[in-house]
């Protein structure tokens, strides 16, 4: 663990308990179709949690005081998601309190942060970033169209998958207003509410039981005061903002791969075969140890990569693939020996290990996957 | 067994390929056969494969090797493979395959006494009875030995009591070869083998919902089950051994399996693009793809090579160094294809997911079971370094 | 083991036994110097030993029986190398028997075969493979530039690693006939007696005690008639040589792999340490496990390579960087635990462990490393 | 130990700044303080490091935190990291550290008698004796407690006999810190701990060549020596808890050991090329230097993070997950500078390859010992595994 104040270490000690009491791993399998899938007609989240979380301040402590926040800092935010990672608490905390916030705190006029972020602080909004468009993370891909038109633009395309999109109340839209798919030059972000005519959803329903969504934009026009940052040069922003996303998702991975091991490591403790406890075997017991070791580095990496943003760090965006990566390959190993140590009882539905293994597949893959997270890592290293 | 002429080998494949040309239900062609092997419904509901089924039943081309009065054909094993490679290429599938014929038949043929092998090999040959097999059970996992299910002698009857786990298509079948124990006192020494009619007062299958979605696997519960005396297999407390025995078919089974290798890289190049130099456009995964796939042709020429060495009567040990290679080539395989696929890989259901993708993300969660069943990757791992290699404790 | 013919079994077993008896390892021994490195003033071999294996025919096995060989094919002789490989016993077997030899056997005229081959074939001549220039394998990259003059050619520039170079008395050259480096058009392939005037040689003191040389080439003058193949387009006929090259030493990695793999499981079964011995600790079980599975899997490469050799599979190019890059992982793996499990005893010069992990890395490197040999494979099967 | 005030601390650095800028010979900047601690003739022969061992010697600077009359300064830890900051901040070394200043030194601190320290601190302080270490034995080596070396009790003085193996530098030093078995029924429970003058009658130090072609390490031969009863540390047969000890101030200063982060990218373009696209021309081994890279900088990351948590109280477990970290780390490194290098990577000696490959070379050889000694991987899993994750067996 990080070197905590006082106010943080009561945070952590906050999230641990409530996320423990309000959002234990049988909340998440209530979003769950007793088949496997997500639940028919769920949004993905549980809204009166939701509601507590805000309550307890959660989605401002990114947020400038000015707008409602607590300007706590990154690593305080990082705790909180770390801790609700660890049950696989299903909220829009990143997406919201993290991302769009981050958003609006790097890029957001003095009126278009107090027109959104007093809301995002409280919870009563809720806000993603409409990114992606293929099944891989690229943003100098983005072919969404934005056209002039009037004093305005005119979005058109599709963005897939949009995290939380079904519930989200504001999307921050990646939009091309010149070039071709494959230029980082221009690029601009749009603040589009998803009430906005011509734009309609359509959920996701993927195997960690979220719902993620798919917009389609058709003709959605947008008021001149609603471009965030510069037109068409959004790119160093949309770098800026997801490696922040990332590191996020990096320290939701940490907490769930500490807890799946510790789940785990109390199932080698207590689980006789052979008439011996298995954790006594001492294969076991090195592939347990070398996990922990992985685990080290992991937890390393994400809170220094969260340092880093509170820190203003140049080296963040390596910090923050190197975040990214780490925690993707390790939650990936100990998610699988999850269910490998578990045996058959790992493999069926009614275990936790499968709803670990799922998420953390999305997990990996959001906000720029393990792979491309090492990709970027050696080129800005110069490899 | 002699070997046979190669020209009645040649002889044979044309009068093979003249009879499956003329009784193979065109429509059925390169439909999966494990499709009807898995579900009885669908099984029952198609009249091509109940017509392919009653053909191939009546040839007794199931089953070549076995006798006649068995349901088979007579044939020697040269006779069957030459079936095989038939079938195989005109896109067809052995309709009798099952549990029955590759694990419990041949045990009979080994264990059985007449009666039993009367009574019911000719219903495995015309696949008239699915069998499971109730083996597992919940404290008794990879120490199988360690089962619990109850069985009472009471003089006229067996009195069989206890659960078991992990049983294919329980709830689908009509017998069960179960594992009991007949001695509390010894651990491998006090198990026997008995043939259970599913249909037995006391027995209820529960299906079990896997990480996949499946429902193929049950839990079998035994409560107070009467089993008549005829249908122990083998002597009282003989079972451990039998079972080994079956577990070997078992395995030959599984190291037939055709690894699938369908390459990757057209995929990859679809859904992650092409570099300036040609290549896969994501150098870490791709690097971990060559690697994979590099792996997977060593692993198929390993089992051409085993196969052939084994023909020639040469060593085959090392079948649980395969197992564990097998699991782990094929895992990987399965993870980097919805790796792959990106987001698209990561869905359960509805349209915005091709039926490709939530194919390969089911198949995906599926393989996980690869390494824990039919003896977990740890236990290969112990029998290869203590069978194989000799070494201590 | 492939299946092998009555003559193949009988050759296998004689080379596996006179290994034993003439070259066992502390016949390398002999090569090194007490402090590690190869022995001053050593060829790298011992010529006694060599005159004995030409004696047993094995320089001959894949030369045409009218060149006075056995013509008895590439598994045949791929046995002999594995035995070869096994007590890591140093000789120009593959320089001169397979690798010149199948020069002169895809691409030698008449005159070409009836000039050199019987020499090879009786053991009195050697010859080797002159291709690489620089630290890796890169044959497209060959600079050593060829120039007509009179009728004939004259060669200039630099050749290293030359494998057995200082014994050598014909060396198969790589030179650039036109083009620049980087073409693929443009390579010619020439026969170079070692004596000629203009050709430097100096030894090069290697980590196993090879002797490889560097050739420097100044102005050597080349008849017409020395030319191997069509000049300007030996690039197809140099693949087809270092095929043949990377499948002949994955042979000799096989054999080296599989004795490091024994000697290793032998000491596991004899050494005591925590009152047990240690071949009963089960974290080491698995590992020794793991390489069985994987000396499966080389042994399958290398005997399908061997075999495509002799029967002229059109998959070959694939087969052979599937046999190098699967015999290169396996022995590096191998020969670092084989290190690894003997411990301290293992890292003294005194003992065998580390003349496999020398060998180990210089075999990995040669005719193309495991990394090269991987791209190739993947270059060939679309990835 | 109070915390320095950070006035204190600012002034404190401003002092060490110009008292090392005065007296820190400038030939010596950036020269390896290594090569003096394991080499006493290169120490011997350099008057720079001499003049510089004097006169950190007279300051006591060399252990700073130790008692003016051991031959230090008295000074906090706080003292001793500015010194040690400001030392690294001119390319300087401290010429005092060795085996004595960072494992015999704290033991003695903690276990030996007054006259113990007197005797031996003032010259560990001033590096005027060089100290070896007589642990392992060619029969005890992952597990050091099965240790043979025998030590009798002769009434005014101890006698032992025996072979100790892997002792750096035993040919170079004046002293070793032995463990010697003074009861043979007991395992750990009877071994002492004892001071042995490498020029007491009975001791042969022979060299032994390693695969690096080090010498650095010797086996030590005990022939009858006599010992003198005062230089048993503590009490006797205490010496396994003693050597616990001293074996956590060995990892300790392992574990400060700065893994070297020179980037290999630079080095890899050269050897390698570079493609169209500006990456390492070699796909394989660039994906395998990322991954090694990447972990590097998290392993970097994480001894920061341990020392922050550390200095705050918090947890210091996971020393020897740690460690397996660092030498897996820095062994893949050294290989794959090695596999950079390419044929250039695989010389012995002579001109034709160049100092730096030369160097790798042999650092690459020399690497295969760090998951060997000081607990091989195997041990230190096994700690771990029971230790930290209390884990049973």
């Amino acid at each position: 663990m990080a070197v905590l104040n006082e106010e943080q270490t009561m945070l952590k000690d906050m999230a641990s308990q409530w996320v423990r009491d309000r959002l234990p791993v049988t909340a998440l399998r209530g979003l769950y179709d007793h088949g496997g899938g997500g639940l028919s007609g769920s949004d993905g989240y549980d809204a009166d949690a939701w509601a507590e979380m805000a309550q307890m301040g959660w989605c401002g402590i990114i947020v400038p005081e000015a707008h409602g926040g607590a300007d706590f800092g990154y690593l305080s935010l990082g705790l909180v998601i770390e801790e609700l990672g660890r049950t696989l608490a299903a909220s829009p905390l990143i997406s919201s309190a993290l991302v769009a916030a981050s958003a609006l705190r790097l890029a957001g006029t003095q009126d278009q942060q107090a027109r959104w972020l007093p809301g995002i602080a409280d919870g009563s909004l809720i806000g993603t970033l409409a990114l992606d468009e293929g099944p891989h993370h690229a943003p100098e891909r983005t072919a969404l169209a934005a056209t002039a038109s009037g004093d305005g633009w005119t979005l058109s395309g599709t963005k897939r998958p949009v995290q939380d999109g079904m519930i989200a109340d504001l999307a921050i839209v990646a939009a091309r207003t010149s070039g071709v798919a494959g230029d980082r030059d221009g690029l601009t972000l749009f603040l589009v509410p998803t009430d906005s005519a011509g734009l309609e959803r359509l959920a996701l329903d993927q195997i960690d039981a979220r719902r993620p969504a798919q917009y389609r934009f058709d003709s959605v026009n947008i008021a001149v005061n609603d471009v965030l940052g510069e037109v068409g040069k959004a790119a160093d922003l949309i770098d800026a903002i997801r490696d922040r996303a990332a590191i996020g998702m990096a320290a939701e991975m940490l907490g769930s791969a500490t807890q799946a091991f510790d789940i785990t490591l109390d199932y080698l403790k207590t689980r006789v075969q052979f008439g011996a406890i298995i954790g006594s075997f001492q294969a076991l017991q090195h592939r347990a140890a070398e996990l922990f070791g992985e685990l080290q580095l992991t937890r390393s990496a994400v809170e220094t990569a969260l340092a880093a943003i509170d820190a203003d760090d140049p080296a963040l965006p390596a910090l923050a693939s190197l975040a990214k990566a780490t925690a993707g390959e390790t939650l990936h190993r100990i998610s699988s020996q999850m269910v490998q140590l578990h045996g058959g009882i790992g493999m069926t539905h009614e275990h936790d290990a499968g709803l670990y293994l799922k998420r953390a597949r999305v997990a990996e893959q959001c906000h720029g996957s393990t792979a491309w997270h090492r990709e970027r890592w050696a080129r800005l290293n110069g490899y | 067994m002699a070997e046979m002429e190669p020209i009645d080998r040649e002889e044979f494949r044309q009068e093979a390929r003249a009879w499956l040309k003329a009784n193979f239900p065109p429509a059925l062609t390169n439909v999966p056969g494990l499709l009807f092997q898995g579900d009885a419904h669908a099984a029952a509901a198609n009249a091509d494969y109940q017509l392919w089924r009653q053909r191939m039943t009546d040839k007794g081309w199931g089953v070549p090797t076995w006798a006649p009065r068995y349901g088979g054909a007579g044939l020697t094993e040269a006779h069957g493979k030459i079936i095989g490679e038939e079938l195989t290429a005109i896109g067809g599938f052995n309709p009798i395959r099952s549990y029955g014929t590759m694990m419990l038949g041949p045990t009979l043929l080994e264990y059985g006494d007449e009666a039993q092998k009367l009574e019911h090999l000719p219903f495995i040959a015309s696949h008239e009875r699915r069998w499971c097999q109730g083996f597992s059970e919940p404290g008794a996992g990879s120490d199988l030995a360690a089962l619990q299910t109850k069985c009472i002698d009471m003089g006229d009857h067996w009195l069989i009591s206890g659960q078991k786990i992990w049983t294919s298509g329980a709830d689908q079948a009509d017998w069960c070869f179960v594992l009991v124990r007949t001695d509390t006192e010894r651990k491998q020494g006090g198990i026997s083998f008995l043939l259970v009619d599913m249909q037995s007062e006391g027995i209820e299958a529960r299906p079990i919902v896997l990480i996949s979605g499946s429902t193929h696997f049950c839990e079998v519960f035994f409560n107070d089950v009467k089993v008549p005396k005829g249908n122990l297999v083998g002597e009282v407390n003989q079972g451990w051994t039998i079972a080994k025995r079956l577990l070997q078919f078992e395995r030959n089974s599984l190291s037939e399996v055709k690894a699938d290798i369908t390459p990757l890289a057209p995929l990859a190049h679809d859904y992650l693009g092409t570099d300036a130099l040609g290549r896969i456009d994501s150098p870490d995964l791709r690097a971990r793809m060559v690697r994979n796939a590099m792996r997977h042709e060593a692993y198929m020429a390993t089992v051409r090579r085993l196969a052939a060495e084994g023909k020639n009567g040469g060593p085959s040990h090392g079948v649980s160094a395969l197992k564990n290679l097998w699991s782990g080539i094929i895992q990987e395989r399965a993870e980097l294809l919805v790796e792959i696929m990106g987001a698209d890989g990561l869905g359960w259901a509805g349209d915005p997911y091709s039926a490709a993708e939530k194919e390969a993300t089911r198949a995906w969660l599926h393989s996980k079971a690869f390494s824990i069943y039919g003896g977990s990757y740890e236990v290969q791992n112990n029998i290869t370094a203590k069978r194989t290699l000799g070494l201590p404790g």
